[in-house]
């Protein structure tokens, strides 16, 4: 059966140039970046250019970068960094109701240790108002914490305008950029943040490892203490060939952006348009232009997101229902809640998220799939 | 996650539809996630002559919604009473831990059905 | 020129078998293990096979395998998680001298936030006396963390009959097993620990992947919130490949320990006698016998470590000179200081640490180019 | 971490040993990380005719005493007196941040070879 990838906001196949790169540094190059003979200097060598790719990547300096585990520990890693460097100065924290669970459960957990937390509403594209957000600021405000992109929706907060804001009432600005690098431009001098994540995954390097921007001379402090890696701000033996392989990623997703772009966007639009002419009561989520170009988040409703992804599935289509990592939950993504959306209409959300490998083959196979699908579904519907 | 016979429920669903003849019919919200299951009955000499679901509803909703309905077919009313959430799952080789609370949907609906049909029938 | 790699405590390459268990989840099996399509199924399938060899490995079950970044993390996670969770029934951690950075600064952290601290001395072989430790827990004391075998000396703790005062006295048990996994027997029910860390790129896995055992039952908490994975313990999307690779090098390590024991403790044996018997000053630090087997550490008199490192290096030898992650820094090791090896003496440590690729070939080869090399760094030395 | 020039001058130390007609000698202990090093002095009619060096110290510190003792050789004592752990480190194209004090060893040792000369002279 052939199979058509539509779940790229979940996570993407490691790029082939990308993986040549990580694999140099599996039994090749293996040292611990910290020895210093020659196996160990030959792999902070590669750290070391692959900091200097992703920095160059967001229009950084090289020292600003601090690799991670990932997205999640990037968000942890900036909100918590901050939060508790701040604290004498402050303890209220703003962000919205949109932001993934790595962003919004961390703040909720300082939330329960004594911080203040503001929660900004959305419209019903799920757009933060930067009046809304310059209204939230207060005297003891110290973070705000907006994403850049939402990973269910695929709407782009307007990240400059409240750079902006924050900047100007020197409050310090983190975005999460995990679904946006790659996909749309990404500069923190443009952006005006101050910290930024990204996640290797989601941009065609492996999972596991991912990066914090810190702009220099920002209070934050880390969170753990061990061997002194990343100029002591996060510990633990570097991973290496996932550190490699994200520099290439970084690289190879800047370069290819506009063209990928394009293509992208005339996949989507054609996607989008060709479900909306041929099934009734169906709507787009998220905003119809501020949007990534790979993202498409179709609501059906009287169906249930989970009993279609499943019949996708059995036809070789991988998509999603709101995000991968709440599929596990049974409630209806909170983004999609948040932006006024009934909770029975939520349920029947389908995300496809385009990347790299599909064509406009696979989409055309998709619009032609799901007609009946739809149909049978909702044919075993009480809401119908 | 699911069983192959969950999914064979669930790319199959046995007795889906409406029963225009039904003689007892119940629709029972979940409270967990907000899904929704409608039961019809038809009930002849106290036993199931005919059953069918519709459900709005997960995966394992729709399993649960089939598989209760093959068992609850031919039974009489006592004994389909006893058909517990758990004997549905367990007919379904389990359910993930987190969509237990999905075939109650099922054999609570059959039971308001029932109780329709009773009532019904006292009235 | 001919390389000859003695730092196996440092970091390992990563064997090809588990290299190629990495790499069919790169991008063949590339899922999001959240995701419910078949990407995603495949991908959970292979993370919980590695939970379930990982668990087999140290007698533990799968539910009580967390995966994580990395060693470091494990500690830290074992550590903050016991303590914090604990806070309420006491506030008083036992550790040792000798630990590695990860678990010391962990502890020495937690310090500072309010917590009370007993940092065990060690004999002149680096080893913990239980009695100390029986001496030293208190009515508040919540957890014990001593590691099973030093990563600079090598010294093998006596962690069951530690296990054994925890189990009677109530308190939590938590030990790295970093250094110790794969060479020596480590099973959590007979070591009488409560949590285990374990880190994949010490045992031919790749760097970015670990995992910490948490025995069932006990009261820990988890450090950080996102998206619900590994049952809430451990946030952010899983490093798949990285696991997989761990799950397989368990397996390995454990297949292959008796074997490998008894090779590399010939080999270990070899060098140090050949070294003692041809070089003068020269000591074995660590414990003689209740050491691992693949862990030699020889102090020179009157000269550097670093020097003899580089030297080595120049003739294709990689060593280190105490832990490499502390090789950045410039004090001797916490460790030969904390056995009570004077200052000046301790900078003259040599660790060599065998492992897989290493014959009797490489140990001869070191043999003879090892007194030249103290000789002409001696001839250097205003001490001679 | 160290530059090529730096690993020559380790690998291949100018001027090592010691001087037993010296006529200045002094030894440093380096505060930081407590290694030493010891300068051995030749001077006649005000010029640093020979000079030589020891050390316990890193490879920063080895390479630092060879460099030192290149510059010196053959200068006054008072062009010598302005060679700085700077200019030291400078020739050896830089040395990693955390090994900066390590070139102070020899320029330090360097000086009270040449005080201690100077000590004797006026003796
Ligand atoms: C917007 C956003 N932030 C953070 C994350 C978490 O990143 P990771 O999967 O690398 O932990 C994700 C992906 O799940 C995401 O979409
Ligand atoms: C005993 C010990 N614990 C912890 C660690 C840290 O593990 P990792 O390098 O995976 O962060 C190491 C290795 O550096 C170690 O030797
Ligand atoms: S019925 Fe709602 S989640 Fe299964
Ligand atoms: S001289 Fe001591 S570290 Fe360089």
């Amino acid at each position: 059966m052939r199979k058509i990838y539509f779940d790229h906001s979940a996570t993407t196949p490691v790029h082939p140039d990308v993986a040549e790169e990580m694999f140099r540094y599996v039994s090749e190059i293996f040292g611990n970046p910290s020895s210093i003979h020659s196996f160990g200097r030959e792999a902070r060598k590669a750290v070391e250019a692959a900091r200097s790719k992703v920095a160059q990547g967001i229009g950084a300096n090289p020292e600003e970068v601090v690799f991670t585990s990932g997205g999640t520990e990037s968000d942890f890693m900036a909100i918590r960094g901050v939060a508790y460097a701040n604290r004498k100065n402050g303890n209220h924290i703003i962000t919205s109701a949109v932001e993934h669970h790595a962003v919004l459960d961390t703040c909720k957990a300082l939330e329960k240790e004594g911080f203040e937390l503001t929660i900004l509403p959305v419209d019903g594209y799920g757009m933060v108002s930067p009046q809304d957000l310059a209204k939230a600021i207060k005297e003891n405000t110290t973070l705000i914490t907006i994403m850049h992109a939402n990973n269910e929706v695929g709407t782009i907060q307007p990240i400059s305008e409240i750079g902006a804001i924050a900047r100007e009432r020197g409050v310090l600005f983190h975005t999460d950029a995990v679904q946006s690098m790659g996909k749309i431009p990404v500069n923190v001098n443009e952006l005006l943040v101050d910290l930024l994540s990204v996640s290797g995954h989601k941009i065609y390097a492996p999972k596991g490892v991912g990066a914090l921007y810190i702009r220099r001379g920002i209070r934050w402090r880390p969170l753990n203490f061990g061997g002194g890696q990343e100029r002591k701000r996060r510990p633990g033996t570097e991973n290496v060939p996932g550190i490699a392989a994200l520099g290439k990623a970084v690289e190879l997703a800047v370069k290819d952006m506009e063209e990928e772009n394009k293509r992208l966007t005339f996949l989507r639009d054609k996607l989008i348009k060709g479900i909306l002419d041929t099934i009734s009561h169906v709507r787009l989520a998220g905003h119809p232009t501020m949007r990534l170009p790979n993202h498409v988040n179709l609501i059906f409703e009287f169906i249930e997101g989970e009993s279609m992804l499943l019949r996708l599935d059995m036809q070789g289509v991988a998509a999603s229902s709101g995000s991968a990592c709440t599929s596990g939950s049974l409630n209806p993504s909170h983004v999609l809640l948040a932006m006024g959306i009934p909770h029975e209409i939520a349920h029947g959300s389908l995300r496809l998220t385009l990347g790299r490998s599909n064509t406009e083959e696979d989409v055309d196979a998709f619009l032609s799939m799901m007609p009946p699908i739809v149909e049978q579904l909702r044919a075993m519907s009480p809401l119908c | 996650m699911y069983t192959d016979k969950v999914l064979d429920h669930f790319a199959n669903p046995r007795n889906v539809g409406e029963l225009t003849d039904a003689n007892g019919v119940a629709e029972i919200g979940n409270p967990t996630c907000g899904d929704i299951t409608r039961i019809y009955l038809k009930i002849e000499d106290n036993i199931i002559k005919d059953i069918k679901f519709k459900t709005f509803g997960c995966a394992a909703a729709v399993a649960s919604g089939s598989m209760l309905t093959e068992m609850a077919k031919g039974k009489t009313i006592e004994e389909a009473l006893k058909i517990t959430d758990e004997a549905v799952a367990e007919m379904l080789d389990g359910l993930p831990p987190q969509k237990m609370h999905c075939s109650n949907m099922a054999a609570e609906a059959m039971q308001a059905a029932i109780e329709n049909y009773k009532e019904k029938l006292g009235a």
